[in-house]
């Protein structure tokens, strides 16, 4: 069973740019079609199950924007028991 | 989606402050200020950490990096850095440049705080044109490459040949660590910030100058999307700029880092 | 009470050493003083001079277009400077080198063979010693011991073995008396 | 402590060492190399620093980034240096950190030549640098003068956070004169609240500094904020020395070696009975203009001598607004007035009769010979 992970967009930073979208390995991130931020911007957001918390998006993100986290080891453990 | 028992991965280093960036969407400066950032937490240089920005689209890098920091005029950065380290021997300078302020307005100053080996650590970010006056020709333009100053793309036989910088400051005596770096992709992102943590040691234990070229996209002077220009910065940029380490002092190659 | 002195002479005459010494003199004797050199970027074997001025009050002007004195080491000095000595000034001329006698009738001129005695001393480099000597015997602003204990603390370390001779050419040069030209 | 004997340069530095000179950074240019040279040997001897720069610019921005530490710093160059290190000036005048500038003048315009000038007056005293700002400027005539003026240029600047500069010719910087050093001071170690130094030293209160104001009303209130400071400069800082003034029909005013070559003249114009006084300013920037409009109520005439075309000649013009006819002698190009060049002029000032037509600068150059 993958490693489950999720991530958080700080909206005041994300400029909808698109890189995380184009490098997450799972294709798991796109920008929201529907909310706009202050700034005017179409956020990143993950539009569907399957993100592993790689954190392939925040490396690339210019903005800083993005808070990955990952189910703890122990927290698995539990899961798959 | 509520998950328990979790850790986090990865967050905005503390080193940025709390703030959103001027640069454009896509703009690599904002992931060579992040990788910056997370190196000097990592080392726990904050406290000693006095930059100097420059002029260009960094012009405002000291609002968005959370230290001291000292404001040079367009290519006096080095000079700047000079004479902060000179009276401060222990504090960690860097400057932060793009390809306009240090390798045209200020070559004088770059090529010589290099020759003098001076202490502090230089980020050149290398995106192939003038981002902030609105993407004219800089030294960096390849050739052919159009710019608002070169409309029908850079002529060598009238425009002259772009520079390399890392490869011109290699050849200095006094230079210690020079190395290229991309930021182009997550492989090449680890391989800069990696670099980027060895030239803070490299000043850390006084060895001398160290400065790392950063390869960065400029989407919107480029007239493509970001997603594009890190393409168009992998198929042109990379095979003019190679990636490589350019200058490694023996004794920073063997630094355990 | 106000003594201008210009010296002149090519570079490597030792002149701006020699103004250094009267000033030097002066500042240990509690007067005022200034040394000005005219400098240039012929760094050696131009032609150089100095103009030194010694008073009992704080100094005007460093340089002057007519001097008290003029102690010249060259052809082109003399011809530079006799012209302009104040009347019944002095002009110091060294009679090695410059083959024409002083013509005007209105000063004073001592002619002194400074590198001949220079040279019988041993080291012609103390040419300048000997017109100091004769100078300062015609205008006794400041006395030969003066000068002497001046060299003695400013001459480099490393002439030092070279004192007693200079002290000789002092006394040398200061056996020619001037003489209305 | 005994007087000895220092060439202006060298004297100069030594004063600014025992002002506490925490780092020197310049380039060599004649006539003021050998205050670099001297400085190479002694601020390392003492454990400060000192860097040949690559170039005035690399100089003058060292200063600027050493100067953000709040240290005490100091450059020196002549005038064509001086005005490759203008931008530098200009950016340390808008960031409002002090430093202490020498400039020891040649003659200009351009490559000019090495021999002693004071055409850099407009440069220095009127800006040079881009953008409103003023500088404390210093012209003292002889070596103790100037060993005085920059042990104090360092208290001035960190006072007022503003630029000191020390304002000579290059035959003061050339010539020797006794002079008695002050006491060495010792190194600072109190840092004031805007110096840059690392988080390290200021824990919590992360600090820039800079010399953007993107928004103009900042710029605006900046700027303001400057002139208010400046205010307090002009209250408190004017210097000038008077000789021969108390009964004086006729004032000579001239700064620098222009000064000293003037006293001998008014001296020489005292023995021929003619009633003349000199105003020699010692700051040109605040100019004493109190005491020349004391003076201008009450002379007959002024004469204005400077080794340069007339610089200072508007200053004194603008203050003394058409009372009092004045006249100007200047010599160009490297050239030193001989004091029987000035004590004619006096003699000229004291036996015709003045005219206020036309400007004094016209009148000067009709006398001049025309050479070619």
């Amino acid at each position: 069973m993958p490693v489950k992970g999720r991530i958080v967009v700080n909206e005041a930073y994300c400029k909808g740019c698109e890189l995380c979208v184009d490098a997450c390995p799972q294709q798991v991130i796109a920008l929201d079609p529907v909310r706009i931020t202050a700034k005017g911007y179409h956020p990143a957001t993950l539009v569907q199950e399957g993100c592993t918390g790689c954190g392939i998006c925040a490396i690339v993100c210019p903005e800083a924007a993005i808070t990955v986290y990952r189910e703890a080891a122990k927290a698995r453990q539990t899961a798959a028991a | 989606m509520v998950m328990l028992d979790e850790v986090v991965v990865y967050q905005r280093p503390q080193s940025l402050e709390e703030c959103a960036t001027h640069y454009c969407p896509g703009c690599t400066h904002g992931v060579a200020h992040r990788l910056i950032a997370e190196v000097i937490d990592e080392m726990g240089l904050r406290e000693r950490m006095i930059g100097v920005a420059s002029v260009g689209c960094s012009v405002f890098a000291y609002n968005y990096f959370d230290f001291d920091f000292v404001q040079a005029p367009h290519g006096r950065a080095p000079a700047m850095a000079t004479g902060i380290k000179r009276v401060l021997p222990d504090r960690i300078v860097m400057t932060y440049q793009g390809d306009g302020d240090m390798a045209s307005i200020g070559m004088g100053e770059i090529v010589h705080a290099a020759a003098r080996g001076e202490n502090i650590t230089v980020f050149f970010l290398n995106n192939a044109n003038y981002g902030m006056t609105g993407g004219q020709m800089a030294p960096t333009t390849l050739p052919g490459q159009q710019t608002t100053s070169s409309p029908k793309g850079r002529d060598v036989e009238t425009q002259g040949y772009p520079v390399r910088a890392s490869e011109l400051l290699a050849t200095l005596e006094g230079a210690s660590y020079v190395v290229r770096r991309s930021l182009h992709d997550p492989k090449n992102i680890r391989m800069a910030k990696k670099a980027i943590r060895t030239a803070f040691e490299v000043q850390v234990r006084g060895l001398g100058f160290s400065m790392i070229e950063l390869l960065s996209i400029c989407p919107t002077n480029w007239g493509m999307t970001p997603v594009q220009s890190l393409h168009w910065l992998e198929e042109h940029m990379i095979p003019y700029y190679p990636i490589g380490d350019y200058k490694v002092h023996p004794i920073v190659a063997e630094l355990k880092i | 009470m106000q003594t201008e002195i210009i010296i002149a002479g090519f570079g490597g005459q030792g002149i701006l050493f020699a103004g250094q010494l009267l000033a030097y003199a002066a500042m240990d004797n509690g007067l005022e003083t200034t040394w000005i050199p005219s400098y240039g970027p012929e760094m050696r074997g131009g032609t150089a001079n100095c103009t030194v001025i010694i008073a009992d009050e704080e100094i005007g002007s460093p340089v002057v277009r007519n001097p008290q004195v003029a102690i010249v080491m060259n052809r082109p000095s003399l011809d530079k400077y006799e012209p302009l000595v104040k009347p019944g000034g002095l002009l110091v001329v060294n009679s090695s080198i410059i083959d024409r006698t002083p013509e005007r009738k209105d000063i004073q001129a001592a002619l002194v063979p400074a590198n001949d005695i220079a040279e019988q001393l041993g080291d012609r480099r103390m040419a300048n010693m000997v017109m100091l000597g004769a100078f300062l015997a015609n205008l006794p602003v400041l006395s030969i011991e003066a000068i002497e204990k001046a060299l003695q603390e400013h001459l480099p370390e490393r002439h030092h073995k070279l004192l007693p001779k200079n002290y000789q050419a002092l006394r040398e040069g200061a056996r020619y008396l001037a003489e209305k030209v | 402590m005994a007087r000895e004997l220092w060439k202006g340069n060298n004297a100069i530095a030594e004063a600014a060492v025992r002002a506490g000179l925490q780092a020197y950074f310049g380039y060599p240019i004649t006539p003021q190399t050998e205050l670099l040279e001297y400085l190479s040997a002694r601020m390392p001897e003492l454990g400060r620093a000192f860097v040949q720069a690559e170039s005035e610019l690399g100089a003058i921005n060292m200063v600027y980034g050493a100067a953000c530490t709040g240290a005490r710093v100091m450059t020196s160059s002549s005038s064509p240096g001086i005005s490759l290190m203008m931008e530098g000036i200009s950016y340390i005048a808008g960031t409002e950190v002090p430093i202490v500038l020498v400039d020891v003048m040649r003659g200009g315009p351009g490559l000019g030549n090495i021999a002693p000038a004071q055409s850099d007056y407009n440069q220095i005293v009127h800006g040079g640098g881009h953008g409103d700002y003023n500088a404390i400027v210093l012209a003292p005539a002889s070596i103790q003068e100037s060993v005085d003026l920059t042990y104090e240029a360092f208290d001035l600047a960190e006072k007022y956070r503003a630029i000191t500069v020390i304002l000579i010719d290059g035959s003061i910087g050339q010539m020797m004169e006794p002079a008695e050093m002050p006491p060495m001071r010792p190194l600072k170690t109190e840092y004031p609240d805007w110096a840059v130094r690392g988080m390290v030293e200021h824990p919590g209160e992360r600090r820039v500094l800079s010399s953007i104001y993107l928004d103009p009303p900042d710029e605006e209130a900046a700027n303001l904020r400057m002139l208010r400071r400046w205010q307090q400069v002009e209250a408190n800082e004017v210097r000038f020395k008077g000789y021969y003034l108390e009964d004086a029909r006729f004032v000579v005013v001239g700064f620098g070696s222009a000064g000293r070559v003037a006293l001998s003249a008014v001296r020489a114009a005292r023995a021929e009975g003619i009633p003349v006084g000199l105003l020699r300013p010692i700051t040109l920037k605040p100019f004493p203009v109190k005491a020349l409009d004391e003076l201008a109520q009450r002379v007959e005439g002024i004469l204005v001598v400077e080794m340069n075309s007339g610089q200072m000649l508007e200053d004194v013009r603008r203050v003394v607004g058409g009372r009092v006819p004045v006249e100007f002698y200047g010599r160009l190009g490297g050239i030193i007035p001989m004091p029987d060049e000035v004590l004619e002029e006096i003699r000229r000032l004291s036996r015709e009769p003045l005219t206020q037509d036309g400007h004094p600068r016209d009148r000067w150059l009709a006398r001049m010979p025309r050479s070619n």
